[in-house]
């Protein structure tokens, strides 16, 4: 089976963000999508601390210790950037201002569910961030995450077994061996990648796939 | 690329659809878009509902929109003053229907819709005639009246200077309602004084974020008719 | 019996705000308050449209058309004040932020309900404005109102027949006649000016009236 | 006349009685008074219940707090990140109470406190863990979480510079939670790089205007001692 890389698969993800989009993304893989967005497109990166307009890592003389990103990684500001505080950072995220988020998560159902804050684990203090209101709030989330854990269970599942961060919020997941839609149907597989079949991805799933859409002929 | 601007203040408003619930920033005078104002009045679209502080002068701004029998509803805190004579003379007719709001609630029902909050609890107005009808609550001793978000289809402001990608600033106490109100509807547009280029707003500076802002078009010359 | 003219009245109010508070002057002769405020005080009028730092008006060829007072008259703006919107101005004033505001009242309760807003009135369609967020967070709302209407009906009265602004949100009331604290035994005369009497300005008001307390021994 | 500057950090944080409850603004290594953290600790108030988004890595800021006993309950979004060994090992122990609010919701408690609201429905955490035991109401067809106002008796918060009246200006990304914690505290207290006459800021670009701030103190040259 055809298994992206992550960075294929933040180079896909990147693919669907359209010219003039304000998008979150989340910590870890989510923040390499911007670095795969085509260079014709200008996309608006909001960080939740209170940027939008973020931009690349800065010069290492050129780091403001405050001008971190939500990863509290340093970052910059782009030109038509601007700053602001805290509750109106998530008044854009949950008032539904931000066209796309993309976040990482544990689990998916199969009626979008989203669980990417808590595991059953009892060995961690708990931590939530901003999950949750990102999850309400952007206009589409799409979920950025291998198909399967490291042990090869299943992520994609009928009902999550984790904490949920939301419920029904899901539009779009993009793993390393498909891009699968979140619809009032279910699960619909969107893209196969390379040569990968809906048998073997669904042998992988935990939830019931459906099969591509046909392309609507073109006259 | 991004550029938020309208090359006329027609085109602007030229989406506003009969029944549209609309904002209109300002406070008596101060931080009106009159000049939008006037395009929607040409527009034409009807059946309108108004959310706005006040309800317009004279012939001026919404009072003008009023006298052009546009306005359905009007959502407003203090639609009476010196000088309010479209709306005293509809709402006595009864061809005007008000919902009145104290004034911070009408602010943060706004801000509420713009932040995607379903309701708040406030103070205002707990034991008196316009929380009738309205779910209260007792917090910690103190009583509060449920106030629900307040959404528009569109949001008529007007700022100091725009850039291209719609990050605004404004005039002194021009701000009033426009901040908030750019937040809440579907469509937002701010009249402006002047546009520069994205970059050439200092951000520390930005008071409405452009992501709050669909379109932004620069006054036109004024043109002294007689409507 | 002496009557304070409504100069002497703003005079008297003026007396009572402290230097460094932050104040709020509601239209009409509230807003003369400010211009009997001793010199070595220092005061921040806040105005509901979005100021803290009302000037005295401007010059005639200063006037900024957006720079208006709740009142709708043209102000400035003195050093170290600033600006701000609606939402956050109303923050200020429902969050208790406020020392003082000022207020004219139709009506005052022996319990410091106010009515401001509105009578009984049909001829006249109904605005509210901001009366009703400042009379429930201003830590301190005092009432300025001349004793009487014009027909001589006393505007205290055991209970409002007007609609409520707001309950039990009165601390003072400063009439032509008298000062008056609203207490939790009820209405407690503070001051009589002149020679006017307890008897004589009970006569004239439709609440039972308290007498003064005894100036506490100063040893 | 109004002139809010402490003369010291010590003095700016001497009135902390034992089980206050204080804000701390800032997010990760922005935005945070490490100072007044750090005079806090020595100033060595117990039993306090600290508001804040992180709760401090190694041994900086809050952490130093945790580390020295002071600390009874902590209200916060994301405690746990790389480093913050003192949260970890006392939450552990039983010896910290965490009440773990999603950071949205942390920043709209603090305000609806500053606001005078009694709390507001938020879609956030609605049919999950974290809105369980609370009221929740559907608005709309939209199920929504009551979160109620989070009041404080003391914030500390950092800003770049302030004028002798309190209003504040912010550096780039360091605003984020101390705007909002400066209104919902009974005291508020402002670290601050530099501190300018009133007057000195311009009126457009107040971020905090002062009558949310009650004390502000300059930053001291840096000690490096080993606490």
């Amino acid at each position: 089976m055809m298994r992206l890389s992550n960075e294929d698969m933040a180079r896909r993800v990147a693919q669907d963000i359209p010219d003039g989009a304000y998008v979150n993304l989340g910590i870890g893989m989510p923040t390499q999508v911007a670095n795969f967005v085509s260079a014709d497109r200008q996309v608006i990166y909001h960080s939740e601390n209170g940027i939008l307009g973020v931009g690349p890592a800065p010069e290492p003389d050129k780091i403001d210790p405050d001008l971190i990103n939500a990863g509290k990684q340093y970052v910059t500001l782009i030109p038509g950037g601007c700053y602001f505080d805290n509750s109106e950072s998530f008044a854009m995220m949950r008032g539904g201002h931000l066209d796309i988020a993309v976040l990482g998560a544990f689990q998916v159902s199969a009626t979008g569910d989203l669980a990417n804050w808590a595991t059953l684990s009892q060995t961690l203090p708990p931590a939530v961030g901003g999950a949750m209101d990102l999850a309400v709030g952007a206009r589409q989330l799409f979920v950025l995450m291998r198909h399967n854990a490291k042990d090869n269970a299943p992520k994609i599942l009928e009902k999550c077994v984790y904490p949920l961060t939301g419920a029904g919020v899901v539009k779009r997941i993009y793993t390393d061996l498909a891009v699968i839609d979140v619809t009032d149907e279910g699960l619909r597989v969107r893209e196969l990648y390379g040569d990968n079949t809906l048998e073997e991805v669904q042998a992988l799933t935990g939830a019931k796939l459906l099969p591509p859409l046909q392309e609507p002929s073109a006259h | 690329m991004i550029n938020k601007v309208c090359d006329s203040l027609k085109s602007a408003v030229a989406d506003v659809h009969d029944g549209a619930v609309v904002m209109i920033g300002g406070f008596g005078n101060s931080g009106i878009p009159l000049q939008l104002i006037e395009a929607l009045r040409q527009h034409g679209a009807r059946d309108l509902t108004i959310i706005s502080n006040n309800s317009g002068v004279r012939e001026e701004g919404i009072a003008s929109l009023l006298r052009d029998g546009l306005v359905r509803k009007i959502v407003c805190s203090f639609p009476r003053s010196a000088g309010s004579v479209w709306f005293e003379r509809l709402y006595e007719k009864g061809e005007l229907e008000l919902e009145l709001v104290p004034q911070g609630t009408l602010s943060e029902r706004i801000r509420a819709a713009g932040a995607g909050l379903g309701g708040v609890y406030t103070p205002t107005a707990y034991g008196t005639l316009l929380a009738e009808g309205k779910d209260t609550r007792i917090i910690d001793g103190k009583g509060y009246v449920l106030e629900t978000a307040l959404h528009a289809d569109f949001a008529f402001i007007k700022a100091l200077t725009a850039d291209t990608w719609g990050n605004l600033i404004y005039n002194t106490a021009g701000r009033n309602f426009n901040p908030v109100m750019a937040s809440a509807a579907r469509i937002t547009v701010a009249e402006v004084a002047s546009i520069v280029e994205a970059g050439g707003l200092n951000p520390e500076h930005v008071v409405t974020p452009g992501i709050f802002v669909n379109r932004v078009v620069a006054q036109e010359e004024q043109q002294h008719d007689a409507a």
